[in-house]
């Protein structure tokens, strides 16, 4: 009985909590830029206010800027229902780490559609540098996929977590891995070396560029089910990776522990990316597949290490 | 009279999945071509295009049922025979004359070397009957499975596209009507992937690992080059038709990875991927026949099939874009659809070899798994272009601006197709248990009982669950949406420009430009020329070309027209030169007999 | 009794044809008069179907079911050229072209040279196998110079020229041949059946020069590629129906006679690599013509080079040897003397509507002449070799002959040449049927229903052959590749 | 009596290579039938095979008298009576026709009666006239000489009956009519018999 609370209360947790990830990661920004920014619940109140906000939708757009943000979401939700937050076993027959990327994946084809629909310069050129960067992105997934399938012997996300969880001591393999989903992390979610989340200027932006032409309802969705996908990218780096302390038995105690846990290590992840932000500029387009070639080197050399060593 | 009939078929599981994937998939395509030929009523004939395409139709399954290997070449020939008839169908213009010849000449050679390859394999067998020569299959010595697995990749590969000889395939589709090459793409190319597994597999019974390597690697670059070339493409059927390639490699290259898995012994594995490869070509055949009536459809109202000159069609054809959606999201690899299921079941068949080959095979094989997993983002990189540019934002030429209504027969046809596309996607745990046991049949490991996790670790049961999932959250926020549109309204205004307001329908990224980012890295392969011309305003032009084309055929056609042109200089017209040229062979012979014989 | 009755008939109508004035009564004439001496010749077949082989006039004569292929080849393409002769030479004297004795020559000379075939067909005697060939190269001389145009004067010196040569080649062999029997007194030593119970005792170094002279000398006349230079010309200058006759029947017939030379040196032992001379030949024929083939633009001169194209397989074919190379040959000839036929006249009617031979020049044939540009298409595929037509069974046949019998290097340029021709085909008659430039207006000719009838014949033929006459060609094939084979 | 005909044959065949004029090929030739027909004479002699008798009649009507006439005829009717530059050299071609004495005197030593070697010799020199030389009429003679080396040939190996020795005779006058006939026609079409105004079919 208990297990079904625990299927709600996952997918709940990485709902409600998404945006105040943000909120905390735009907090750290801007004190380390030295200004005191806006409060940690910002993303809540931007949502709240676009969701009351009348619509306009440009004259040349299809069915497709009328349904897909809607699609977004549902699919950003769907996927926090399979991937485990604070409590893993092996009892979970679904969770399979292909239909949650692949999931992810409508998120991207649909925003590009919608970049294309509204027949603007700006969502051309966002939605093709979009695919662009996703398409080169695809092999270090498939790369870090086959270090764990090799680590776990498994495909199941539940299971890689349980596995990593028993492990203590992690190989220079396991490091290098994680490294390189780290790179595919920012690459997937407009992060900063790739592309530039927070700005609106014309020739620099990606993701923003794509969903420029909504508003409203439909502007909360996509904002949200990008937030959702970065903090489930997140989860998996997390508990695919350093899932220590994650629990594994049904009692409350261990539960409670795990969930403050992975709130501190998701923290710690935002402060990295945070730096990352800060300090770094963004890539000129034609050196960003020279980044992500550099995290496919890292993930060929962690399974060659791992199998080989 | 069965009886005799029974034996003149071949009817075991591969024949018997190949004519069902035939049937399944001609149906509605048929049914779009009632629609689609009208347009041909005023210059061409239509009884000659249907009686063509039955004739096609029937051969295909001939070809699938023979069960003797002359009966099988006949109907090979007939079906390639049958199809340059349709390619060259609008004579009318003259390069779709050039390239059904080429076609006709490079299925001819596919012919020739099948040919060569049952005679070699009458010689070793001293039998035509398939049947027989199964029985024979593990008495082939090495030299003989080598000759007749190389043979096999030539002469299926010429047919299916693989990369030396696909260089047909980008002509001969453009120039078919769209019915014609939405049929031979989605289903005469799985034929010669039959034929393929029937050699391979059936005949030759287990076969070094090295061959399935080989397999591989010319899977993977038919893959890779392919797709390059397809996303410089404006005209939206050689798009197609070279997604086509780069489907048959992906398909080749798990047939490869099964071969490997069956020489190192791990039968389950070799089931699996087998299972993944026969899946992902009924899927090929279905969301590509989708892709090519849509584009039939918007040739057939708009007249072009240059992309740049459409775009907006969406607020005329509301139906074709539908399904064309469908088709995107499938050929893209959007979960609840067919596309999903094949592509991860192929992806996962490539990491399982992780752990289990510890040679240093095991890397390659990797590395080939992760340049399909590229392939497969540039798929949906391509497939976004060819969708977004036709069918979205505003119509980029008069001819996208009115365009004449579509008949509902190709409606009738599309929705069909689409409707295979999403069942074959939600129900894909069902479809591949029936498959497992036919490549069970195929590799003829007995119905080993399959280790559970193996078959866990697929995907089959996740999809059902995510399906659930998925629709049960949209029925959740379509209420809530619903029960929150009261008090808002929303405006149609023209689309935000940053302040710009005259943004005019040829200011949007056109499609060349839309994937202008990967062919600027992939210049070497895809032949890439940028040319900036400064008449009265500055135009920019941008060229590819088929490198393969270029290197390879090119140099072997001037070689044959010159040893033509050597070879007919001994007609020099003197009688003297041509009594001289008796008595010389009279003496040569009769020398050479004395001495030799 | 049955044969006299032949001759008769040939005499009566060289006769009949020189005597009367009026040109359409003397072609009716002749085409009731090849019927008559087919129907002649169905009886003589009947009963070589039932006990394997006959002979006439004291053994002269000799039947079996080797050269019954012959005679049908020859008597069912004389009788499609004479229909198609009827309204070509009609059509020809109406508008003064040529003048009515040589109207009455053609059909002279048309009957003499069936005749001689038959004779070279049917005859067991080597010497009057080859006086045949030698009377076939005297009649067809002049039929090849009928349109007195330069370049039919100066095909016709050249044909007679090398063939006669040729021929004299064939005339040592044969006397070497002779010679090397022995020097026995029996009167019929001549007689092909008395060498073949006799090969033991052939000397043989001598015999083996005599089959070398032979395969050259009669080589030229089958068009065997060195000595096949005077065929592009002479089938291209030559009227259609002698060029279908000659393309289909007399190439095939010289085969046949080189192949009778080749069952005698068979059974001498210690000569079987002399199918060497045949693969050899074969390979180079096929090479040249295809080769040549590819850079064509005269269309008959393109079917002349095919025909080359096709002897060469069927050399390669004997070559090859064994039953099933042999059986591929065999049928390979009669499929292709039809199809050839019928392109040859085709060809034909296209000749006297577009007046030239060009190939650019013939454009949007599917506009102007349908029927013929349909017909055309079929002839393609029957030449070419494409499924439902016995060609593919044949060409096929031969393939498999060579690879198993280890010929896997012949075999490859075999395939090569295969495609090389299909892609010379394939280019020209394409570009002929259905490329047209927008300029020009096309209108359906009227002349297209005309002379439709024989090429519908020949079509029909080729159908049967291809459905093998219901087994009763398989039979006859059958007995036919045991004679050679065994 | 055999060596005086076989030696005056030698000559007149050698003396052919070197011609120009076509009256004195026309002498040649009748002069070889008539040395052909007394050796079929000479050999019906001495092995009492009477139908070589015939054999020398037929020669000596059909060859030297029909077929000498007929070239006469219509060599008359042509514009130029004699060769003007030969393919192969007047020197080569007599240097040719030696090596051919040689070679054949050579292999065929110890094989049959003299007049066989003749008769191959007879042969070598026609093809050479066949070959080397430009105008159509050469060539027919060449082609006669050689069709005149085959009889040699022929009546020593075959022992055939007369029928068919009648039957190779007459085939070889035809072809020496048609041959006249066509020699006239290209005379009257092209008005000239050398050949290499036909070279116009190059492909």
């Amino acid at each position: 009985m208990l297990i079904y609370i625990v299927y709600i209360l996952q997918p709940l947790l990485i709902l409600l909590l998404a945006p105040l990830f943000m909120g905390i990661l735009g907090k750290v920004k801007a004190c380390f830029r030295g200004y005191t920014g806006p409060s940690v619940f910002q993303v809540y109140y931007d949502i709240a206010k676009l969701m009351k906000k009348d619509e306009v939708i440009s004259k040349s757009s299809s069915f497709v800027t009328t349904i897909g943000p809607l699609f977004t979401l549902v699919a950003a939700v769907s996927c926090t229902f399979i991937i485990p937050v604070f409590y893993t076993s092996l009892a979970f027959s679904f969770g399979n780490i292909f239909v949650i990327i692949f999931t992810l994946g409508i998120i991207k084809f649909i925003t590009s559609l919608i970049g294309l629909d509204s027949a603007s310069t700006f969502g051309g050129m966002g939605s093709s540098r979009e695919l662009f960067i996703s398409m080169l992105a695809e092999p270090i997934m498939f790369v870090v996929i086959t270090f764990l399938f090799i680590e776990t012997k498994s495909f199941n996300i539940f299971t890689i977590a349980y596995a990593n969880s028993t492990q203590l001591s992690f190989g220079p393999g396991h490091v290098l891995a994680a490294l390189a989903f780290f790179i595919l992390l920012l690459a997937e979610n407009a992060r900063m070396p790739v592309d530039n989340p927070e700005t609106h200027l014309e020739l620099t932006m990606v993701h923003e560029a794509m969903i420029l032409d909504l508003s409203g309802k439909r502007l909360a969705y996509i904002e949200l089910a990008s937030a959702i996908k970065f903090v489930l990218f997140l989860t998996i780096l997390i508990n695919g990776f350093l899932p220590y302390g994650i629990a594994t038995g049904l009692n409350l105690l261990t539960m409670g522990t795990a969930i403050i846990l992975f709130i501190i290590k998701l923290i710690g992840c935002l402060i990295v990316i945070a730096v990352i932000e800060t300090t770094m500029a963004k890539f000129r387009l034609f050196r960003v597949p020279e980044l992500l070639t550099f995290a496919f080197a890292l993930g060929i050399v962690s399974i060659i290490i791992n199998h080989y060593a | 009279m069965l009886e005799s009939f029974y034996n003149i078929m071949m009817t075991d599981w591969l024949s018997i999945f190949f004519v069902a994937l035939i049937i399944l998939i001609s149906i509605p395509i048929c049914l779009f071509s009632i629609g689609y030929v009208k347009e041909y009523r005023q210059n061409y004939s239509i009884k000659y295009i249907y009686s063509m395409m039955t004739f096609f139709i029937l051969s295909m399954i001939g070809v699938v049922f023979s069960n003797n290997s002359i009966v099988f070449m006949i109907f090979w020939e007939i079906m390639s025979m049958t199809s340059f008839f349709l390619v060259i169908y609008e004579y009318k213009n003259k390069e779709n004359l050039s390239s059904g010849i080429m076609y006709f000449v490079m299925t001819h050679i596919s012919g020739l070397v099948l040919m060569i390859m049952f005679a070699l394999i009458y010689k070793y067998t001293n039998s035509f009957d398939f049947k027989e020569i199964m029985e024979y299959s593990n008495k082939f010595t090495l030299t003989q499975k080598t000759i007749i697995f190389i043979l096999a990749i030539i002469g299926f590969g010429a047919k299916a596209g693989l990369m030396p000889l696909h260089a047909w395939l980008p002509k001969a589709h453009p120039s078919a009507p769209s019915n014609v090459s939405a049929l031979m793409s989605g289903v005469m190319l799985k034929v010669a992937v039959y034929g393929f597994i029937r050699t391979a597999f059936m005949f030759l019974g287990d076969v070094p690992y090295s061959y399935g390597i080989s397999l591989m690697i010319i899977g993977t670059l038919t893959a890779i080059i392919s797709i390059l070339n397809a996303s410089a493409q404006r005209n939206m059927k050689k798009l197609l038709a070279y997604s086509s390639a780069e489907n048959i490699g992906l398909i080749f290259s798990v047939l490869g990875l099964a071969i490997i898995f069956k020489s190192y012994g791990l039968n389950t594995l070799a089931v699996l991927a087998l299972t993944a490869g026969l899946f992902h070509a009924v899927n090929h055949g279905i969301f590509k026949s989708l892709l090519f009536t849509a584009a039939g459809s918007v040739l057939y109202s708009t007249g072009t099939k240059n992309m740049n000159e459409l775009g907006g069609l969406y607020k005329k054809m509301k139906f074709a874009t539908f399904c064309a959606f469908v088709g995107t999201a499938a050929i893209s690899a959007i979960p609840p659809l067919n596309g999903f299921a094949s592509e991860v079941a192929i992806f996962m068949s490539f990491i399982q070899v992780a752990g289990k080959i510890d040679s240093i095979w095991m890397i390659v094989i990797i590395l080939c798994g992760s340049i399909l997993a590229l392939t497969s983002g540039a798929v949906m990189y391509v497939s976004v272009k060819s969708f977004g540019i036709t069918y979205l934002g505003e119509p980029r030429s008069i001819k996208a601006q009115n365009i004449h209504k579509v008949p509902i027969s190709m409606n009738i046809g599309m929705g069909l197709l689409s409707v295979y596309a999403i069942l074959f996607g939600v129900l894909s745990k069902f479809i591949f248990e029936y498959i497992i046991k036919i490549s069970q049949d195929i590799i003829n490991v007995g119905n080993i009982r399959l280790d559970e996790n193996t078959l866990q670790n697929f995907v089959g049961f996740d999809i059902v669950v995510m399906a659930s999932i998925i629709i049960s959250v949209t029925v959740v926020f379509l209420l809530v949406n619903y029960i929150t549109r009261k008090n808002k309204t929303f405006k149609v205004y023209d689309t935000w420009g940053c302040g710009f307001n005259e943004a005019k329908p040829y200011m949007q990224y056109s499609g060349s430009g839309f994937t202008q980012p990967l062919s600027k890295i992939a210049t070497s392969i895809i032949g890439y020329k940028k040319t900036v011309l400064k008449e009265e305003t500055i135009f920019f032009r941008q060229h590819t070309t088929d490198m393969i084309e270029k290197y390879l055929y090119n140099p072997i056609i001037s070689l044959v027209d010159y040893l033509a042109i050597k070879i007919t200089k001994i007609h020099y017209g003197q009688i003297q030169v041509y009594i001289a040229y008796i008595i010389m062979s009279l003496i040569i012979a009769v020398v050479c007999v004395v001495k030799f014989i | 009794m049955i044969i006299n009755m032949i001759f008769v008939l040939f005499i009566g109508m060289i006769l009949i044809s020189s005597l009367l004035k009026n040109i359409k009564v003397i072609s009716i004439i002749n085409i009731v008069g090849t019927m008559l001496i087919g129907g002649c010749f169905i009886s003589v077949v009947d009963s070589v179907y039932k006990y394997e082989h006959i002979s006439f006039l004291n053994n002269f004569l000799y039947i079996d079911s080797l050269n019954v292929i012959q005679i049908f080849i020859i008597m069912s393409i004389s009788i499609i050229s004479l229909l198609y002769a009827h309204k070509y030479i009609a059509h020809e004297t109406k508008e003064h072209i040529i003048t009515i004795g040589k109207a009455k020559t053609f059909y002279i000379l048309f009957d003499l040279f069936v005749m001689s075939m038959i004779i070279v067909a049917i005859s067991n005697n080597i010497v009057a196998m080859w006086m045949g060939l030698e009377a076939t190269t005297i009649s067809t001389a002049f039929l090849i110079g009928f349109s007195k145009n330069k370049l039919s004067i100066e095909a016709a010196w050249k044909y007679i020229i090398i063939c006669s040569l040729g021929i004299g080649i064939g005339l040592i062999g044969i006397i070497l041949f002779i010679y090397s029997a022995g020097v026995t007194e029996a009167s019929e030593i001549a007689n092909w059946t008395y060498l073949v119970s006799k090969a033991g005792i052939l000397d043989k170094d001598i015999a083996k020069i005599a089959f070398v002279f032979i395969f050259i000398g009669i080589g030229t006349k089958a068009g065997i590629a060195p000595m096949h230079t005077w065929l592009p010309i002479s089938h291209s200058e030559a009227p259609s129906p002698i060029s279908a006759l000659m393309s289909g029947a007399l190439l095939n017939l010289a085969l046949y006679v080189i192949v009778r030379f080749y069952i005698i040196i068979k059974l001498v032992s210690g000569l079987e690599n002399l199918k060497y001379l045949f693969i050899i030949f074969g390979c180079i024929s096929l090479i040249v013509s295809s080769f040549s083939i590819l850079r064509q633009t005269n269309y008959k001169r393109l079917l002349a080079f095919s025909s080359i194209e096709n002897i060469g397989i069927m050399t390669l074919g004997f070559g090859f040897g064994g039953y099933i190379a042999i059986f591929g040959s065999l049928l390979h000839g009669v499929i292709h003397a039809f199809g050839k036929a019928l392109l040859f006249l085709v060809s034909g009617n296209i000749l006297s509507v577009y007046k030239t031979k060009r190939m650019d020049v013939v454009q949007n044939l599917i506009k102007t002449m349908p029927i013929n540009s349909v017909f055309l298409i079929l002839g393609m595929l029957i030449i070419v070799g494409a499924p439902p037509f016995a060609s593919f069974l044949s060409e096929y046949k031969i393939m498999i002959g060579g690879i198993h019998n280890d010929y896997l290097i012949y075999a490859i340029i075999y395939a090569v040449c295969l495609l090389l021709v299909f892609i010379g085909f394939l280019k020209s008659f394409i570009k002929m049927i259905f490329e047209q430039d927008n300029s020009k207006i096309y209108t359906k000719s009227d002349m297209d229903k005309e002379n439709i009838l024989p090429i519908v014949i020949a079509f029909v033929l080729v159908v049967l052959t291809s459905v093998f006459f219901g087994g009763y060609l398989t039979e006859i094939l059958d007995r036919a590749t045991l004679i050679i084979e065994s | 009596m055999l060596e005086t005909i076989l030696e005056v044959l030698l000559i007149v065949t050698i003396l052919m290579t070197g011609f120009r004029r076509i009256k004195l090929f026309i002498y040649a030739f009748a002069v070889q039938s008539l040395c052909i027909a007394l050796i079929c004479f000479y050999l019906a002699y001495t092995t009492g095979e009477n139908s070589l008798y015939s054999v020398g009649v037929m020669t000596i009507f059909m060859k030297v008298i029909l077929t000498s006439g007929l070239i006469k005829r219509v060599s008359k009717s042509l514009k130029e009576n004699r060769e003007k530059e030969f393919i192969i050299g007047g020197l080569l071609s007599y240097v040719l026709c030696i090596a051919g004495i040689i070679i054949t005197y050579g292999l065929l030593a110890d094989f049959g009666p003299p007049f066989l070697k003749v008769g191959v010799v007879l042969m070598i020199v026609g093809s050479i006239l066949l070959v080397g030389r430009k105008e159509a009429i050469t060539q027919m003679i060449g082609f006669l000489t050689i069709e005149n080396g085959i009889v040699l040939l022929e009546i020593y190996m075959v022992k055939m009956s007369l029928i068919i020795e009648a039957g190779l005779m007459l085939e070889v006058v035809i072809l020496a009519i048609i041959m006249g006939t066509m020699i006239f026609n290209i005379n009257r079409e092209f008005d000239t018999i050398n050949t290499d105004t036909f070279s116009n079919t190059k492909r």
